[in-house]
C-alpha cells in the first residue's frame, strides 16, 4: 500500500500527480471466501480488516450492492462518543473510542477525528441529577466524564442562550472531552483501502439476492454478479437487516425507521463542540468545512423512503435556536436521511443466528456510527471465533426472547416510544 | 366598513365559562340515538359535526361519542337527562372545566387558523355544523364552527395559555399587515 | 475597454427611483429593480468575492439563484446574514454589504497564498496527511476552520420573526415564465383554486431576458393581464417565494421573503413566511440552467453566463463589457451577440463548437451576416486577474489565435431544472446530443412544463404550460408568439475543453475550486462511483449545490469511464431547492415557545406565593415554598417536617385521571392494572401499578369505585400522556367489545391534598357535613357551593385526603383549605418536601425506581400481582431473563455517617471496583435525621445489612451506606389509621 | 409529510397522527408466550406495503388500518381498526 504524507503530497505536486495508485483495487470476486460480508460500510469494511489484521484470515469478500460508504455511513452527523449510562454500552463505545484515537495512523488514512468535547446540557435539577448519574457510571468504568460550570459553557460557547427566558434555562452540563466528531466517508474509504492491501477483496455493485444454506449450513450467497462460496457469512447491512436476514427465512428484532440530519450554509468557526441535550432532543456541531450539522428524534414511522418528513426539520431547526439563537439568520444548504435498524430495546445486535455460519451485525437504531471500529473488531472475532467477545457478547440476537434486554433509555420494545 | 373589506378582520373573545359532559354510546345506537334526540330536542349530529339543540351545543368528537356544552344552570339537569337516555346502551360523564373555550370572531378566523397549522380552515366544506380536532402550536385543539364569521376553539386549559397568546399575537400580525 | 456600465437607457429597472447602497465600505448608486450584482456591475464593479480554497478573485458569473461565486454578507445586528447571493439580493436604501471569505480584504487577499501551493494541495489532500494522533489533528484543524466556512457567522438572536400557514390548492404552479403563467392561466380558466409562485421580485422569468410578442401584445402587457385575470378568479400569486420542498403526498413547503437580506420588515415584525402547501396538482415551471463550458482561467472576473450577460443588458440597463467573445454550443448565445452588438460594444469573435457543415437558423445566418462567426471553434484560456479580462485565446480553424475582449460571454448548453421533480420521486430521461437530463416518469402528481421538460423555443413552452395544466385545456386556446421570438436552442452538446487548456485551471465547481484535474485524479485513485467522485473533490457540495457544475462533471467522469452519462448514474436530489434560512423553518417554535408551557390551573393561585417552580415535561409546578431567606433545601426540610408534625397542603391537580364507566369497567381494569381491582367495593380506593406489553412496569397509581359502574384511576404527571394512549389502544384496538366509557378527566378534576396527623381536622372543617373517610375510602361533599370528591389516599406516609373538585372552581377550595392548615400551624409544600416524604415510605415513582427497565419484581411487588394474570405485560414477565441471579433489586440505603448520599451515585463494594448497584433517589429522615436513600442494587433483597459505598467522581462525593430495606418510616402503617 | 385519509374526518397531515405498531404486531393479553415474542420481538418489516395501525390522535382519537408502501409512502387503504382487514 502505497504510503501517504506530506512528502507524498510534495512528490505528488512535482510530478502533475502520476505518482498517486488506486487507493483500493475493483477485483472480480472469486469462486470461494472463508468468509464473506455482506455490505460495504463502515462496519463490514472495519470486520473485514480486522479478520485479516488481527485473526490472519484474508481469504474475505465484503459485498456492496452499489458504492462503499454509501448506506448510513454516509449518511449521519459523524459525532464519535462513548457517553452511555448501561455498562454493555459504555464499554463496547469506549472500546470503540479508543480505536478512533489511533485509527488515522493505523489505517495511514486521516478521519480528521476531532476530539472537541461532546457533551449533554442540563436544564434542570432532575437533568442535572440524571447527567451525574452518567457521568458517575462513565468514571466508574475508566472513561472521561467531567461537568461544565456556567462560565466554562459561556467562555467555550460564547452563543449558547444562558438566560433565563430560554424555554429550558441550561443550568449545567456534563462533557466528555474526548468525544467529538470524525469525517465519515474517510472512515470507509480508509478501512478500504487498508483491507484491500491485506487481501481482502472489496467488491462494489455486487448485490446479494439470496443466502444459500444446505442442511441449515450456509454454504455462501447468490449475488448479482453470480454465485460465490463461503464458509462463514456476516451480515452487516443495517437499515436493510430485515430484508437480508430474510433470505436465510429469518424474522428480526428490528424495524426500518429513518433520522433526518441537515447542515447550514458553512461559516466561519461559530460553534466548537458538540452539543446534546438531557431536555432537548437534538444536537449541534460544526465541520470542518464551516457547516452547522444539526439533527433531532428520528421520524418515528417504518419507512425505507431515505425522505424525511419536512416537519421534523422544522422542530429540530427550533430546538437548535432555542439553543444557539444566533443560528436563526444562517440557512439550511442540505438536508438527508437515513434508514435506521431500529432495535427493540435500543441497542445493537452483534452475534451468531440459528443458522449454522451466518452470522449478523445490526440494530444499531441511529447510533452506529461512534461504534464502527469496536462493531468491526468484536465482529471480526465473532467471525473468526464462530463466538462473540466479551464486548458484543450481551448483544445477542435472543435477548428479547430471553427478557436480557439492554435499554439504554427504558422506553420500552416499540422503537417509536425511543 | 364592511367584513368583506377585510377579509382578515379578527377578534379573539373569551366566553362565559359553561359546563361540559361527554356521553358514549356502546350498544343499541340506532334506538340510543333515537331516545336521545328526543330527550335533547333534535338529531345527534353526525360524524365531524356539530348542533344546537335546545339550548346546548351538541359536538361529535370521536366515534359513537360526544359533547354537551350547557349553561351552568342546565348542567346537572342535563347529565341526568343523558344518563337516563342512554340507560345501559351508554354513559355520561362530567367534563366541565377539562376544556377551555375562545371564541374568534370575524371573516379572518379561517385566515387565522391557517397560522401554524395543518388542517384546511379555509375550504369552503368547513362550513357552519363542522367541527375537526387539529394539532396547533404543539397544542390539541378542536373547532366548533358557529356561523360562517365565527368559530369556537376548545383546548385543555393547561394549554389555553400559550395557545390563545399565540393567535392573539397572530391576530395583531394580521391587523398589522393590512 | 470600459468593462461593465450602465447604458442611457433601456431595462426594466425604475430609473426614476434612485436607491443608495453599501458595498465594502463605499457608497453605490443603483435604481428600484436592481439586483445587488446588478447595481454594482453598472458601477463598474468587476471583484465581488474570494473562492473557498484557492482564494482566487471572482467576479459574478450568472444572473439568478444559481451563482456560485458572488457571495456577500448583508445587514447587521439581528438582521445579518452571511452567504447571500449577489444576483438573489434586490437592493433596497440603506442596503449594508461585504465581501466574503478574505483578509484583509477583496483587494488584497493573503488567503491567495493557497493557489500558489496549489499543486501540493489536490483534492482530498487533506486525507493523505496531517498524521501523528488526534491531538496533533486538534491543531492542524484549528487553522484549517479558520481558513474554511464563507462569510462570518451571525452572534446576535434574530430581530424578526418568522410565520408558518397551511395552505390548499387543486393546482400549485412553480414558476412565472411564459410557460408558468399559461399553466395557471390553463388551470384557473378550467375553475381550479390556484397557487402561484415565483422566487423573483417580479412575474416574468425568461420574458424579462427576452420581451416577446405574445398573443399580439408586449410579454410585459401580456404578464400584468395574466396577474389580474388569476388575481380576478381568486388564485394566490406569492412572489419572492421559492418551492424549496417537495415532500410526500404532494406537500410543498414555500418560502416567501417578505424582506431582502438585512432589510427592516413591515408592522406585522416579518421576515419572511413559510407556506405548507398541499396541492392536488402540481405544475414545475421551473426553466433550465445555462451550463458554464471548460476553458483554462474560467472562472476569472468577467466570464460570464451568456443568457446572464443578456439579462443584464434587458432587464437591468447594463452592458457588461465592450468587447466580447461568445463561446457556444447552441443557438441562443447568437441573441446575446446580437444584443451586445445592438448596445454599442464589439464583438472580438463568436466561437461556435457546433461544425460549420451544420443547416444554420436564421438567427445564426443573421450573426453571421455581421458579425465575427467561427464553427468548430473553441476557446482555450481566459487571461485577467482581479481587475477583471485582459483578452483570450482560442482555438479556429485548428489554430491559437489571441482575442482581445473585456468580457466572455459562455454558454455550455442548458440543463433542465429537474430538482423538484426528482425530489417527488420521478425518473429522468437523457438526450445525447443536447447532453441534458429531463423528467420522464413521476410518481406524484407533478407535471413539468416548459423549458424544465426540455420544450424547445417560446411557442413550445407556451403551449407545453397551457395544455399540461388541465384535462380541459384545448390546445388551440393555448397563448402564440411571434415566429421571431420563437428561437430553438439546437444545442450540440461539446464537453471537451480545448487540448492546448490546462485542466489545473479550468474550473468545474467554482465555489469550492474543483478544477477537471481534481476530476481526473480522483478518477485515478479509484474514486469512481459518482457519489465516490463528489465527496472525494466536493463537487456540487458549495453553497449553489452544484446547480451549474453537477453535469460538466459527470460528462468529465463518464469520459474518464468510457460508458454513457446515465448509466454513471445521478446524485440525489435532496431539499432545499435553495438554501431556506433556518429562522422561517422553526418560525414561532423556538425561544420561550420551544414547547408550549402547561400551566396547572392554581398558577395564579401558587405564583402570588412565590414558589420555586419545577419543570415536570411541559408542566410547571411548585417545588418549595420559601418562607424568608430559606433556600430551596431549608424550605423543603421544614415543610417536610409540618406534614409529619402537623398538616401540609400541596396541589396534585396535574396526576394523570381517568373516568371509566359502565358494565365492563372492572373487566376492562383488569386488563390495564397489574393487581387486583375487580372485587372493589364501592367508596373504596386501592394502590395499583401498570405494566408495558413487555412486562416492565409503566407506571403506578390508585383505583377508586366511585359509583356500582364507576371507577376513577389515576396515574402519574409525566406519564399521563403517555398512559391516556395506552387506554385508548386497549379499549379500541385489544378490546372493543367491552362496554365501557373511558374518559381522560386529567383536567376536569383539580385536586389538593391534605396530609399529616392535624389532615383530618382541616377536612372535618372544610367540609363538616361530610363524614371523614377512613384511609382508601372516599366520600362526596359540598364545599361552598362547589361539588367536592375526597379520597383518603397517602403518599407521604402521614393521615392524608385528596380532596377533587372541577378545575374551574378549584379556587375557593384551594382557599378554604390553605386557610384551615394554617390556622392549625400548617403550611403549604412542594415537590422538594413531596419527594423527601415519599422516600422515607419508599414508595416508587415514574422517572426514579420506574425506569423502564425494572420488573415488578425488582421492585419487590411480586406479591401485589394478580395471580389469575391475564393483565398487560402478565405472558412477557414469563421470560426466564426476569428470574435470574444478579438482577437490580430495589432496596433502601442509610448513611452509616450522616454524610449525604448523592443522588444518581455509583454503589461499589469498596473503591475501584465496578458499580453493583445506584441510588436513583436520595432523601434524609425528616423527624431523626440522617440521610437515607432509594435505589438498585445486584441481588438487593438478599444483601439487607451490608455496607457499601456510595460514589461520585462527577461531583467528588462519597458516602458509606448499608442497605435496608427500602422503607424508614412507620413501616407498619400505623400513621394512617385515626 | 403523509396525508392519510382518516375514515372519520377525511385526508389528514400525518401531524395529527401516530404510528403504533405493525397490525401483526397487536398482542392480546392471553397470547401465549411464544405468539407473544413472535409478535411483539420480531418485524417481517417489508420494503413495500403492509397493514399499519396508526391512531389519528389530534382528530378524532380514533384508530385505523392503514396499507402503506414503506418506500413509496402510496397509501392504498384506510380502514377503521374492526373493519375486516381484505387480503
Amino acid at each position: 500500500m502505497q504510503r501517504y504524507s506530506a512528502l507524498s503530497l510534495l512528490r505528488g505536486g512535482l510530478n502533475g500527480q502520476k505518482s498517486w495508485q488506486r487507493a483500493w483495487r475493483d477485483p472480480a470476486p472469486k469462486s470461494h471466501y472463508d468468509v464473506i460480508i455482506i455490505g460495504g460500510g463502515g462496519h463490514g469494511l472495519a470486520t473485514a480488516y480486522y479478520l485479516s489484521k488481527v485473526h490472519g484470515i484474508r481469504n474475505v469478500a465484503v459485498l456492496e450492492r452499489s458504492w462503499i460508504g454509501g448506506g448510513n455511513t454516509g449518511r449521519n452527523t459523524t459525532i464519535v462518543r462513548s457517553n452511555y449510562r448501561q455498562p454493555a454500552l459504555h464499554n463496547l463505545f469506549e472500546f470503540s473510542l479508543k480505536l478512533w484515537e489511533g485509527m488515522s495512523d493505523d489505517l495511514n488514512y486521516n478521519v480528521m477525528f476531532s476530539q472537541r468535547g461532546a457533551m449533554f446540557l442540563g436544564h434542570s435539577d432532575s437533568d442535572m441529577i440524571r447527567l451525574a448519574e452518567r457521568g458517575d457510571a462513565m468514571r466508574a468504568a475508566g472513561i472521561d466524564a467531567e461537568f461544565m460550570t456556567m462560565d466554562q459553557l459561556r467562555k467555550k460557547l460564547p452563543l449558547l442562550d444562558l438566560s433565563d427566558k430560554a424555554r429550558y434555562p441550561i443550568v449545567g452540563a456534563l462533557n466528555q472531552p474526548r468525544g467529538g466528531t470524525a469525517r465519515h466517508d474517510a472512515v470507509a474509504w480508509g478501512y478500504a483501502r487498508a483491507a484491500d492491501a491485506l487481501g481482502v477483496d472489496v467488491i462494489q455493485n455486487c448485490e446479494v439476492l439470496g443466502i444459500d444454506r444446505v442442511g441449515g449450513r450456509v454454504t455462501g450467497v447468490q449475488t448479482t454478479r453470480g454465485p460465490i462460496g463461503a464458509d462463514r457469512v456476516g451480515i452487516c447491512v443495517a437499515g436493510n437487516s430485515g430484508q437480508v436476514a430474510a433470505m436465510a427465512d429469518l424474522r428480526l428484532p428490528i424495524e426500518s425507521h429513518l433520522l433526518q440530519a441537515f447542515v447550514s450554509e458553512p461559516v466561519k468557526p461559530m460553534v466548537d463542540m458538540v452539543i446534546m441535550s438531557q431536555s432537548i432532543h437534538a444536537y449541534v456541531s460544526q465541520s470542518d468545512k464551516g457547516e452547522i450539522v444539526m439533527g433531532g428524534d428520528p421520524d418515528l414511522y417504518p419507512t425505507y423512503s431515505q425522505r424525511g418528513r419536512p416537519d421534523r426539520i422544522e422542530g429540530v431547526a427550533g430546538q437548535c435556536i432555542a439553543l444557539f439563537p444566533a443560528l436563526s439568520r444562517l440557512r439550511m444548504l442540505r438536508s438527508w436521511a437515513g434508514t435506521t435498524d431500529m432495535s427493540f430495546d435500543g441497542s445493537p445486535i452483534i452475534g451468531t443466528t440459528p443458522v449454522e455460519g451466518l452470522y449478523l451485525n445490526g440494530g444499531w437504531c441511529y447510533g452506529g456510527f461512534k461504534a464502527t471500529p469496536a462493531s468491526g473488531w468484536t465482529y471480526a472475532h465473532t467471525l473468526a471465533k464462530g463466538e462473540p467477545h466479551a464486548l458484543n457478547a450481551p448483544f445477542s440476537l435472543d435477548r428479547f426472547e430471553t427478557g436480557a434486554t439492554i435499554d439504554e433509555t427504558g422506553a420500552g420494545p416499540m422503537p417509536h416510544h425511543r | 366598513m364592511t367584513n368583506a373589506a377585510h377579509p382578515d378582520l379578527v377578534s379573539l373573545q373569551t366566553p362565559e365559562p359553561s359546563r361540559l359532559l361527554r356521553f358514549e354510546i356502546w350498544s343499541g345506537h340506532k334506538a340510543a340515538q333515537a331516545r336521545l334526540a328526543k330527550a335533547l330536542g333534535g338529531p345527534l349530529p353526525g360524524i365531524c359535526k356539530s348542533a344546537d339543540l335546545g339550548a346546548a351545543r351538541l359536538i361529535w368528537v370521536e366515534q359513537n361519542t360526544w359533547l354537551v356544552r350547557t349553561s351552568p344552570a342546565d348542567g346537572d339537569e342535563t347529565l341526568a337527562t343523558l344518563t337516563k337516555a342512554l340507560g345501559k346502551d351508554g354513559s355520561a360523564t362530567d367534563m366541565s372545566g377539562a376544556l377551555r373555550r375562545l371564541r374568534i370572531n370575524g371573516p379572518g378566523w379561517r385566515t387565522l387558523l391557517t397560522i401554524g397549522g395543518v388542517f384546511d380552515a379555509e375550504s369552503p366544506t368547513f362550513a357552519p355544523g363542522c367541527m375537526a380536532g387539529t394539532i396547533v402550536a404543539h397544542s390539541p385543539v378542536r373547532y366548533d364552527v358557529i356561523s360562517e364569521d365565527c368559530v369556537d376553539a376548545y383546548t385543555p386549559p393547561s394549554y389555553s395559555p400559550d395557545l390563545f397568546g399565540f393567535w392573539c399575537e397572530a391576530a395583531e400580525r394580521l391587523a398589522k399587515a393590512r | 475597454m470600459s468593462g461593465p456600465i450602465r447604458l442611457a437607457d433601456g431595462g426594466l429597472i425604475d430609473r426614476s427611483r434612485a436607491v443608495s447602497f453599501v458595498f465594502d465600505g463605499q457608497t453605490y448608486q443603483g435604481y428600484g429593480g436592481d439586483s445587488l450584482a446588478s447595481a454594482l456591475l453598472a458601477n463598474g464593479v468587476v471583484l465581488f468575492g474570494r473562492s473557498f480554497k484557492y482564494h482566487r478573485p471572482r467576479g459574478v458569473m450568472a444572473a439568478g439563484i444559481e451563482e456560485p461565486s458572488a457571495l456577500v454578507q448583508a445587514g447587521s445586528g439581528g438582521r445579518y446574514e452571511p452567504n447571500s447571493r449577489a444576483t438573489d439580493v434586490f437592493i433596497y436604501d440603506g442596503l449594508q454589504s461585504q465581501s466574503q471569505n478574505r483578509w484583509p480584504s477583496l483587494g488584497f487577499d493573503l488567503g491567495g497564498l493557497n493557489s500558489l501551493i496549489s499543486p501540493f494541495i489536490p483534492a482530498g489532500f487533506y486525507y493523505k496527511t496531517f498524521f501523528g494522533g488526534p491531538k496533533l489533528w486538534l491543531l492542524y484543524e484549528h487553522l484549517i476552520r479558520q481558513m474554511a466556512g464563507l462569510g462570518m457567522p451571525p452572534t446576535k438572536a434574530d430581530a424578526d420573526i418568522y410565520e408558518h400557514r397551511a395552505a390548499f390548492c387543486d393546482v400549485l404552479v412553480v414558476g412565472s415564465g411564459p410557460a408558468g403563467l399559461a399553466a395557471a392561466l390553463s388551470a384557473s380558466a378550467a375553475g381550479s383554486r390556484v397557487i402561484l409562485a415565483e422566487q423573483d421580485e417580479r412575474l416574468g422569468g425568461s420574458l424579462l431576458t427576452d420581451p416577446a410578442t405574445i398573443d399580439g401584445q408586449a410579454s410585459d402587457l401580456w404578464i400584468a393581464k395574466a396577474r389580474e385575470t388569476l388575481m380576478a378568479a381568486g388564485g394566490r400569486i406569492l412572489t419572492r417565494t421559492t418551492a424549496a420542498g417537495y415532500y410526500d403526498h404532494d406537500l410543498v413547503n414555500l418560502v416567501e421573503r417578505l424582506t431582502e437580506p438585512g432589510q427592516t420588515p413591515g408592522a406585522d415584525g416579518l421576515a419572511q413566511r413559510l407556506w405548507r402547501v398541499r396541492a392536488g396538482k402540481v405544475i414545475l415551471a421551473t426553466g433550465a440552467f445555462e451550463r458554464p463550458r471548460l476553458f483554462e482561467g474560467n472562472d476569472l472576473p468577467g466570464v460570464m453566463l451568456s443568457g446572464a450577460v443578456r439579462t443584464y443588458l434587458r432587464r437591468y440597463g447594463v452592458r457588461a463589457g465592450s468587447r466580447a467573445v461568445i463561446t457556444t454550443d447552441n443557438d441562443d448565445a447568437y441573441r446575446t451577440a446580437l444584443a451586445l452588438a445592438e448596445a454599442g460594444a464589439s464583438i472580438a469573435a463568436i466561437l461556435d463548437s457546433r461544425p460549420a457543415d451544420g443547416v444554420h437558423s436564421a438567427l445564426v445566418q443573421k450573426a453571421m451576416a455581421q458579425l465575427p462567426v467561427h464553427f468548430g471553434a473553441k476557446l482555450i484560456a481566459a487571461k485577467g486577474s482581479a481587475k477583471g479580462l485582459k483578452g483570450a485565446s482560442a482555438l479556429i480553424e485548428g489554430k491559437v489565435t489571441a482575442l482581445d475582449c473585456d468580457l466572455i460571454a459562455v454558454s455550455g448548453g442548458f440543463s433542465p431544472v429537474v430538482h423538484l421533480h426528482m425530489q417527488a420521486g420521478g425518473t429522468l430521461a437523457w438526450d445525447e446530443i443536447s447532453g441534458s437530463f429531463s423528467p420522464d416518469q413521476t410518481r406524484q402528481n407533478q407535471t413539468t412544463v416548459g423549458a424544465a421538460a426540455g420544450a424547445d423555443g417560446l411557442s413550445a413552452t407556451l403551449l407545453s404550460g397551457w395544455s399540461k395544466a388541465s384535462a380541459k385545456a384545448k390546445a388551440k386556446a393555448a397563448p402564440t408568439c411571434a415566429s421571431d421570438d420563437d428561437v430553438a436552442l439546437n444545442i450540440i452538446a461539446d464537453w471537451e475543453p480545448a487540448p492546448q487548456a490546462s485542466l489545473k485551471k479550468a474550473f468545474v465547481d467554482y465555489q469550492n475550486d474543483v478544477t477537471a484535474a481534481d476530476l481526473d485524479l480522483a478518477w485515478r485513485e479509484g474514486y469512481r462511483s459518482v457519489e465516490h467522485l463528489k465527496r472525494y473533490t466536493t463537487l456540487g457540495m458549495a453553497t449553489d449545490q452544484g446547480k451549474t457544475s453537477n453535469l460538466v462533471g459527470l460528462a468529465r467522469l463518464a469520459k474518464s469511464e468510457g460508458r454513457p452519462v446515465p448509466s454513471v448514474g445521478l446524485t440525489t436530489f435532496r431539499p432545499p431547492y435553495t438554501p431556506v434560512t433556518l429562522g422561517v423553518l422553526a418560525a414561532e417554535a423556538t425561544g420561550a415557545h420551544l414547547d408550549p408551557r402547561r400551566r396547572p390551573v392554581l398558577y395564579q393561585t401558587h405564583a402570588a406565593e412565590q414558589p420555586i417552580w419545577q419543570p415536570v415535561g411541559y408542566w410547571h409546578r411548585p417545588r418549595a415554598y420559601p418562607m424568608g431567606n430559606e433556600n430551596l433545601h431549608q424550605a423543603a426540610h421544614r415543610e417536610s417536617l409540618t406534614v409529619r408534625t402537623k398538616v401540609g397542603v400541596t396541589d396534585v391537580s396535574t396526576l394523570g385521571k381517568f373516568d371509566l364507566s359502565g358494565p365492563d369497567a372492572a373487566t376492562f381494569l383488569e386488563l390495564i392494572c397489574a393487581t387486583t381491582v375487580g372485587k372493589l367495593a364501592v367508596g373504596r380506593g386501592r394502590y395499583t401499578i401498570m405494566l408495558r406489553e413487555d412486562g416492565m412496569v409503566m407506571d403506578d397509581g390508585t383505583v377508586w369505585r366511585t359509583e356500582e359502574n364507576r371507577f376513577l384511576l389515576t396515574s402519574s404527571t409525566g406519564g399521563a400522556d403517555r398512559m391516556a394512549a395506552h387506554l385508548s389502544y386497549v379499549r379500541k384496538v385489544i378490546a372493543p367489545h367491552l362496554k365501557v366509557a373511558v374518559a381522560n378527566v386529567q383536567e376536569h378534576w383539580a385536586a389538593v391534598a391534605v396530609a399529616g396527623p392535624l389532615a383530618k381536622d382541616v377536612v372535618a372543617a372544610v367540609l363538616p357535613k361530610m363524614a371523614v373517610p377512613r384511609h382508601m375510602s372516599l366520600d362526596v361533599g359540598d364545599l361552598a357551593g362547589v361539588p367536592t370528591l375526597t379520597l383518603a389516599a397517602s403518599y407521604s406516609g402521614e393521615r392524608a385526603f385528596e380532596i377533587y373538585a372541577p378545575s374551574d372552581q378549584i379556587a375557593p377550595v384551594w382557599a378554604a383549605i390553605a386557610k384551615a392548615a394554617r390556622e392549625i400551624g400548617g403550611c403549604l409544600y412542594g415537590l422538594e418536601a413531596l419527594e423527601i416524604l415519599r422516600i422515607e415510605k419508599g414508595h416508587i415513582v415514574v422517572g426514579g425506581e420506574i425506569d423502564g427497565r425494572a420488573s415488578p419484581h425488582d421492585l419487590g411487588l411480586s406479591k401485589m400481582l394478580r395471580p389469575a394474570g391475564g393483565y398487560i405485560g402478565a405472558t412477557a414477565l414469563q421470560r426466564p431473563a426476569f428470574a435470574e441471579p444478579g438482577r437490580l433489586q430495589m432496596v433502601g440505603f442509610e448513611a452509616v455517617d450522616g454524610s449525604a448520599i448523592p443522588e444518581g451515585s455509583m454503589v461499589l463494594t469498596a473503591p475501584k471496583t465496578l458499580p453493583v448497584g445506584h441510588v436513583t433517589a436520595a432523601g434524609l429522615n425528616v423527624i431523626k435525621g440522617g440521610s437515607i436513600a432509594l435505589g438498585f442494587l445486584r441481588d438487593g433483597f438478599s444483601r439487607t445489612g451490608e455496607s457499601l459505598i456510595a460514589w461520585s467522581p462527577t461531583r467528588n462525593q462519597t458516602a458509606e451506606v448499608k442497605v435496608t430495606a427500602p422503607v424508614f418510616y412507620d413501616v407498619a402503617g400505623v400513621q394512617y389509621r385515626d | 409529510m403523509l396525508l392519510i385519509a382518516c375514515p372519520n374526518c377525511g385526508p389528514r397531515a400525518q401531524a395529527e397522527f401516530t404510528f403504533e405498531r405493525p397490525l401483526a404486531s397487536i398482542v392480546t393479553p392471553t397470547e401465549t408466550l411464544p405468539d407473544l415474542i413472535h409478535k411483539l420481538f420480531t418485524r417481517e418489516n417489508p420494503r413495500g406495503p403492509s397493514w399499519e395501525l396508526w391512531r389519528h390522535t389530534y382528530g378524532c382519537a380514533g384508530w385505523l388500518k392503514v396499507h402503506r408502501d414503506t418506500h413509496s409512502h402510496q397509501i392504498s387503504a384506510a380502514l377503521p381498526v374492526d373493519m375486516e382487514t381484505p387480503s
